[in-house]
This record gives structure tokens, C-alpha cells and sequence, in this order.
């Protein structure tokens, strides 16, 4: 892990990059991650994330920006933004269930190939997908999915990179931090090795390759 | 009482202490307010929270506590917190007992619209697809018509949420179920004639020998 | 939940049930459910566990009493006893990489069908599995499993049933607490309501059925 | 210097700072002890544990806390625990840097066979074939030979561990590579020259025209 600043963090991010961020509604979103990446003007960005969160706040900042080219997503539906840019066709939208879009994000971190899940089975998600009968009940083959970058926000980080999460910001953050070659993390505190209970450590350091640092 | 609280307060009724439950969004959430004192239910969010309290006094809310919506919760003593992984296992495992969702359309058969109108509305399913596929009981809390339209349809014209019956819904006139797969006018709400439901509803009903009124 | 006596607990349990036994190597084993289901004699028991550790420890002691008829687990090296009666054909044993015996576990509480893993391809383990490919790369389809009963120890419980374990005693046991139909679990101390905080609750109350009383 | 030394010195030396590795059981065990004070690895311990500590004063062991085979240890400052799905993430999700383990044989081409002996060993391969699957290295500690017959095999007879080929072998008397999947003596021991190692061999070796001492 290495502690560095959030515009040389942002800097390692091509444009065109894909990159999970972590968040539900913008709650446990890295923040300053975001709005660097705004500053940088970082375009064409491959985002997935579980929702479009709401113009200004969490990633509806990217598309407050236009800089979002594909969303894979469970709801975009409290983002008017991000839906007149589907409409539009300015991005292309993958609508995902919510619990079949994170176990994809643990499939891949956790070197699945994929799950089958009962989420779709005849509904239009299941369109293209293989299906799979196990004793008789139908299932899709969902794949894992990951990405070349995760944007993760903690509550707090040590200075080995051990992180733990607060309340409901914990949401999609975890399954990130295992899902992508390069891990950034903002953490609304950095402490000590050792305030962080074994325990209570739920993001082991050795995930971590970037925390930002305090200014 | 309005439609909303009559919808709320029969669902509420459905509820035994121990359930673990799901409300979604709109009507759903007013549920947790008619939930009897002497029965004690586990509500989650699946944003990632079992135990989720009302929201919070003036001053004390968290960022870091909403629910599925973004807005500031508050949480019971001995509540619990989760990543979406373990949020949606518990609600894919069959580990929820109860799940109270918002529809668009139910029709005979028990099938649930509830998530995109193809060219007009689609926001995306969010987690109502786990929700309906895994709970153990489905139950759909909503307005019998919406613009003098009946959402209690024979077939459903927009794209299903599961393919998996659901158990009951509970509209402001009647409640109905799906015995045998096939739409049963279950109760009525007070005041209401069973031939009144049956004139505001497209899809034809199972009318048993004798229909009770709700109790509210 | 319910709390309830270790003699009601295990009364429950029918001979000839499927059984998950949460440990490694009788580390964070419900040693008391154990020792009841030896006194009661519960005999032929399918039992699923990460291994059989050792004579007179852990699961141990139900291959010292006899009363296992088919093991799923990934080790029994280090049991002789357990070894002795697979090869004298007395107990049937599914041997099963210990990661994939987990993700198996895990789909079977989590509503998933099973997962793809590259554990596996290419050895013996593949042999009558569904191998499906994924963007060129072989995985094994391996399917949910579950059982009637899950034995869970903690190491904190709380009044309404919310657990944590400590250290590596944690292991297989919050897995199996969401892959049976009837989850028992002991703990090493019962707390008031609010002594494990949210954030360190491992397993919801609402997936235990019973705790076992202190007497 | 035995030859267990030997071996865990040469394993060590494949460390670098911020690596997570796992060993084995067995000589494998013994690479902690040499690992140069100014290179922090990260040992897990596939039962669920980051920051494996030696073993515990007399006094200190905690029946909660130990290694893979059950035996007492401690944990360093940092360390942290974790369920054994997550621990399995970890090892099968690539982020396990090095693992390091013991072998029954080893192939020309490559291939491990470490879990079974048909008839004879069946304890079940444990972690292993996740481990081999799923690390980005993969480095095999053991004997070059036992009783007499070399474990460097023209082509595995036992059942393998993985089809995926390892990375390094290190032995009492050699380091073996498979740079184009044909194993390749990259050193030897202290003292024993090529030759020796080549007549000790039961699989054919690739020898470059230097074959560097292993430093230890």
C-alpha cells in the first residue's frame, strides 16, 4: 500500500478506463476521488457502480460532467442526468439486479467464473443468458465481472491499509476493493496500526494499493 | 382513513414477531408505522442494515445511516450492518420472510410488474427482482386503479419482475391472493362490496361463498 | 430466536440428518452440541465440515462414537480414526478443495444455484462435473449445498440472537449459519442487547433459530 | 546447513515487501524464519488470518487463535481475520501473491501432484488446490528426492493438484523454473554441481549455459 496524494491518484486513470465505485445512492461514495476525477476531466469512463446516485452528489457528479461513456447499474432511476443521457444515447446503460450485480463484482474478485442465480429467470434480464437447470430449478449464468480501477471509501484505513466501514456506507465497497488491478481508498480517517480490531478489519491491507493521503 | 393507511395497516397485519421484512419504497414504507406494539419484526435495508429505526430526531442524523433511498434512518438497539453481498444473500437465501413491494400491475395468474414501463419509465429494477425471487412471502401494497385503470390485470403487458407467483397484494378495496394460481378475492375493504371490486378489476377473480371485510 | 436447553437442542436433531459443523481443525467447533449429540447417540449423521479434526476434539468425537455416515469436508488427514472408517467403507466421505466446499456452502445460503471456479480443472475432482467455459478460460460448475441443521459456535451472542466470533475461530461457521434450515449455535458469552456493536455484528439475528441457554 | 535450511532460505529470498503469502505445512513453514528483517510480507493463514505472528509465549496461546493445522500462534500488529469464504476470495481471486507448499512430485512440464497417494494417502487436498489454482506464484519447497527416488518426475503419476503450471521448485540442491513450460535448472546448492543435480533427476532438465549458486 502507498499513501499518495488524491491528483496523483486520479492521474493513474486513463481516459476510457472502467471503474467500480463503491456508494448506494452516494452514501459511502469517495467523494474527493469523484470530484477530482471531475477536475482531471477524465472522459469516457466505463462505470459501474450500483446506482446513478443523484445529480451533485456520489457518481451523479460524472454525469453532472459528462464524462461517463457506459454504466452498468442496478437503478439509475433518481438521476434525471443519467437518464436523459440513456435516452439520448450519450451512454449506454446494463441494467442489472441489484444482488446478481454484486455477486458478479464478488464472482470476479473472488476468481469465480460467475454464479447461477434465480434473479431473471423468465424476465427480460435473462435474454442471451445461458441458462442452467440444477435438480430441476432454472438458474442464470450470470459472469463475474472487474474492472481496471475501484474507488472505495472507508471509515477508517490504518497506515497498513487495513480498512473498516460505518453504518450503511459499508454497501458495495468491500466486493469492490477485491474486484479491480488498482485499488484507491479515501477514508474519512487514517489511524494507527492497531485501532482497528482484528476483528473488525472487513478490507485486509494487502487489497489496498493506494490510500490518499491526509493534506 | 385513507387508502394508503388502509393499505398499510391490513399489510402491517401480516406481519408475526421474529419476521425478518422488506419494504420498498412509496406505500410499502408506511407499513412499518402500523406494525401492532406486542410484534417485533426485523426490518432491513437492503442498502446494507437489519434493525432500521424512524428517521431520525433534528440534529442526529448520520450520513453514513439511510436507507435504500438515500435518506437519513436512524437504527434499533441491536441492529446490524452488512456489505450488499451479504444484503442480497439474505434476501436471495430465502433468509426474508416478508417482502412489501409497490406494483404496476399484478395479474391472474400472481404475476408482478413492477419495475419498467418499456419507453417511458426505466430506471432500473434495483433489488426488487432478488426481492421477489427469493422472499419467502411477496406480498404487493398498492392502489387497485391508478387513473381509473384497474393494475389488477388478466395478463400483464410490461416486462415481469420474476417469474415467481407472488403471495398476496393488498390494495385500498381488497385484499387477494393466489390459491391454485389462479386470483382470489381474499377481503374487502370495509365498506366495500365485493361486486364494487369486482367492477373496477380487469382480471377475473375467484369469488369464494363469503368474502370477510378487512380488519384494520 | 429461542433460547433453549443443549438437550432440547440436540433432541431436535432426527438420526440420519445432514449436519453442518462450523470449525477448522476443532477451532470455534460448538463443542457442547457436540458432546450431546455423543450422549444422545445420533447415529448416522451426514456430516458436512471443513474437516474432521482430531480424535476427542471438535467433530472428532462423532467419528470416535461412530456415528457419522457420509462426510462432506476438505481434510481428514490429520483424524485416523476418521481415515480408518472411509477406508474400511464404514462412512462414505466426499473430499472437496476447501475453497470450492466453502463457495458451495455459501450459494446454498445465499439462494444461488452454484458457481463456476477454476479449482479443480483438470484433476479428479472434475469427474462428473459440468466444466463450462468462460471467455476461453475451463471452469467447474459446483452446485449449492445445504443442510437440515447448521451447529454454529460464537463467540459473542446477544439477546435477540446477533453474533461475532473471535479470531480464527471464525472460519466456516457464519457461512453454514445461512445454509441450514434449523441454525443452533452456542457462544462463549451471552450479551445485553447493544454490547456488539452494528458495524461488528457478523451474523443477523434473524438467521439464528436457537441459542443455547446458560444454565 | 540441512537441507530443510537450505530450502526455506532460497524460498525466502522469492519475498518482497507488501507480499501476501501463504505456506504450507511443513518446510514450507520454516521460510517465516529466514525472511530478512527488512522485507514485510503478510502471512495468511488460510483459516482466516492476515498477519500470522510466531508462536505465542508460554502462557499466551488462545484456543481462537491458530494456524491451518490447528497448532497455537499469535498475530502481529495489523492482522486481520476473516471468514473462510473471504479467505478463499483471497487465494482463488489472485491476490495471493506467493504460495508456497510442499510436493509429492513435480513434473517436466511443470505439474504439482501433492494431495494423494491412491490406496495409500487419501487426506484429502485441504486447501491446496485453490492455493495452486489461484496464487499468482506458486513456489514447491521440498526434497529433491525421498528415499532415493527423485520427486522431479518425467510427468506426474500421482493425481494432480491443479493443471495450472507452478512457478519455481526449490529443493536441497536446486532451483527449478518453466519458462516455456519445460523445467529448467535455473541454480544449485552451495557445493553441488550440475551433473550431481542432473544425476539425482528423474525428468529431463534444461540446462543454460550458467547455472548461478543459489545465494542463502
Amino acid at each position: 500500500m502507498k499513501a499518495i496524494s488524491v491528483e496523483e491518484a486520479v492521474a493513474m486513470i486513463p481516459a476510457g478506463a472502467s471503474v467500480m465505485v463503491g456508494g448506494f445512492m452516494g452514501v459511502g461514495t469517495p467523494e474527493r476521488l469523484l470530484d477530482e476525477v471531475v477536475r482531471q476531466h477524465k472522459t469516457g469512463l466505463v462505470l459501474i457502480s450500483n446506482d446513478a446516485a443523484t445529480p451533485g452528489k456520489g457518481v451523479g457528479k460524472l454525469f453532472d460532467a459528462g464524462l461517463v461513456s457506459r454504466l452498468t447499474a442496478s437503478h439509475i432511476g433518481l438521476n434525471p442526468k443519467a437518464q436523459q443521457q440513456m435516452l439520448a444515447n450519450q451512454i449506454a446503460v446494463d441494467l442489472i439486479p441489484q444482488g446478481t450485480l454484486v455477486e458478479r463484482i464478488r464472482a470476479g474478485g473472488c476468481g469465480l467464473g460467475g454464479v447461477l442465480t434465480p434473479t431473471g429467470v423468465g424476465t427480460t434480464v435473462a435474454e442471451g443468458k445461458r441458462q442452467i437447470e440444477i435438480d430441476g430449478k432454472a438458474f442464470l449464468l450470470e459472469t463475474a465481472v472487474r474492472a481496471q480501477f475501484a474507488l472505495v471509501h472507508a471509515f477508517l484505513a490504518d497506515y497498513l491499509g487495513n480498512l473498516s466501514y460505518a453504518l450503511t456506507a459499508r454497501n458495495f465497497n468491500p466486493v469492490m476493493a477485491m474486484a479491480a488491478d488498482t485499488v484507491i481508498v479515501t477514508a474519512e480517517h487514517i489511524v494507527p496500526v492497531g485501532v482497528i480490531a482484528p476483528d473488525h478489519v472487513v478490507t485486509p491491507a494487502p487489497l489496498v494499493d493506494y490510500l490518499i493521503a491526509n493534506e | 382513513m385513507d387508502a394508503q393507511e388502509i393499505i398499510g395497516r391490513r399489510v402491517a397485519r401480516e406481519l408475526r414477531t421474529g419476521h425478518l421484512v422488506n419494504l420498498g419504497i412509496g406505500i410499502p414504507t408506511l407499513v412499518a408505522n402500523y406494525v401492532p406494539s406486542d410484534i417485533k419484526v426485523f426490518f432491513q435495508s437492503e442498502n446494507g442494515l437489519i434493525g432500521t429505526g424512524p428517521i431520525p430526531e433534528q440534529g442526529m442524523a448520520h450520513p453514513h445511516l439511510t436507507d435504500a433511498g438515500g435518506r437519513p434512518i436512524s437504527a434499533l438497539p441491536g441492529a446490524c450492518t452488512f456489505d450488499s453481498a451479504m444484503s442480497f444473500g439474505l434476501i436471495r437465501g430465502g433468509h426474508l420472510d416478508v417482502t412489501v413491494l409497490g406494483g404496476l400491475q399484478v395479474d391472474a395468474e400472481g404475476h408482478l410488474a413492477n419495475w419498467m414501463i418499456p419507453g417511458k419509465m426505466v430506471p432500473g429494477m434495483g433489488g426488487a427482482m432478488d426481492l421477489v425471487s427469493g422472499a419467502k412471502r411477496v406480498i404487493v401494497a398498492m392502489q387497485h386503479a391508478a387513473k381509473g385503470k384497474s393494475k389488477i390485470v388478466r395478463k400483464c403487458t410490461l416486462p415481469l419482475t420474476s417469474s415467481r407467483i407472488i403471495d398476496l397484494v393488498v390494495t385500498d378495496i381488497a385484499v387477494i391472493g393466489f390459491p391454485d394460481g389462479k386470483a382470489m378475492l381474499m377481503e374487502t375493504a370495509p365498506g366495500v362490496t365485493v361486486a364494487e371490486v369486482m367492477a373496477v378489476t380487469e382480471a377475473e377473480l375467484v369469488i369464494p361463498d363469503t368474502v370477510p371485510e378487512m380488519t384494520i
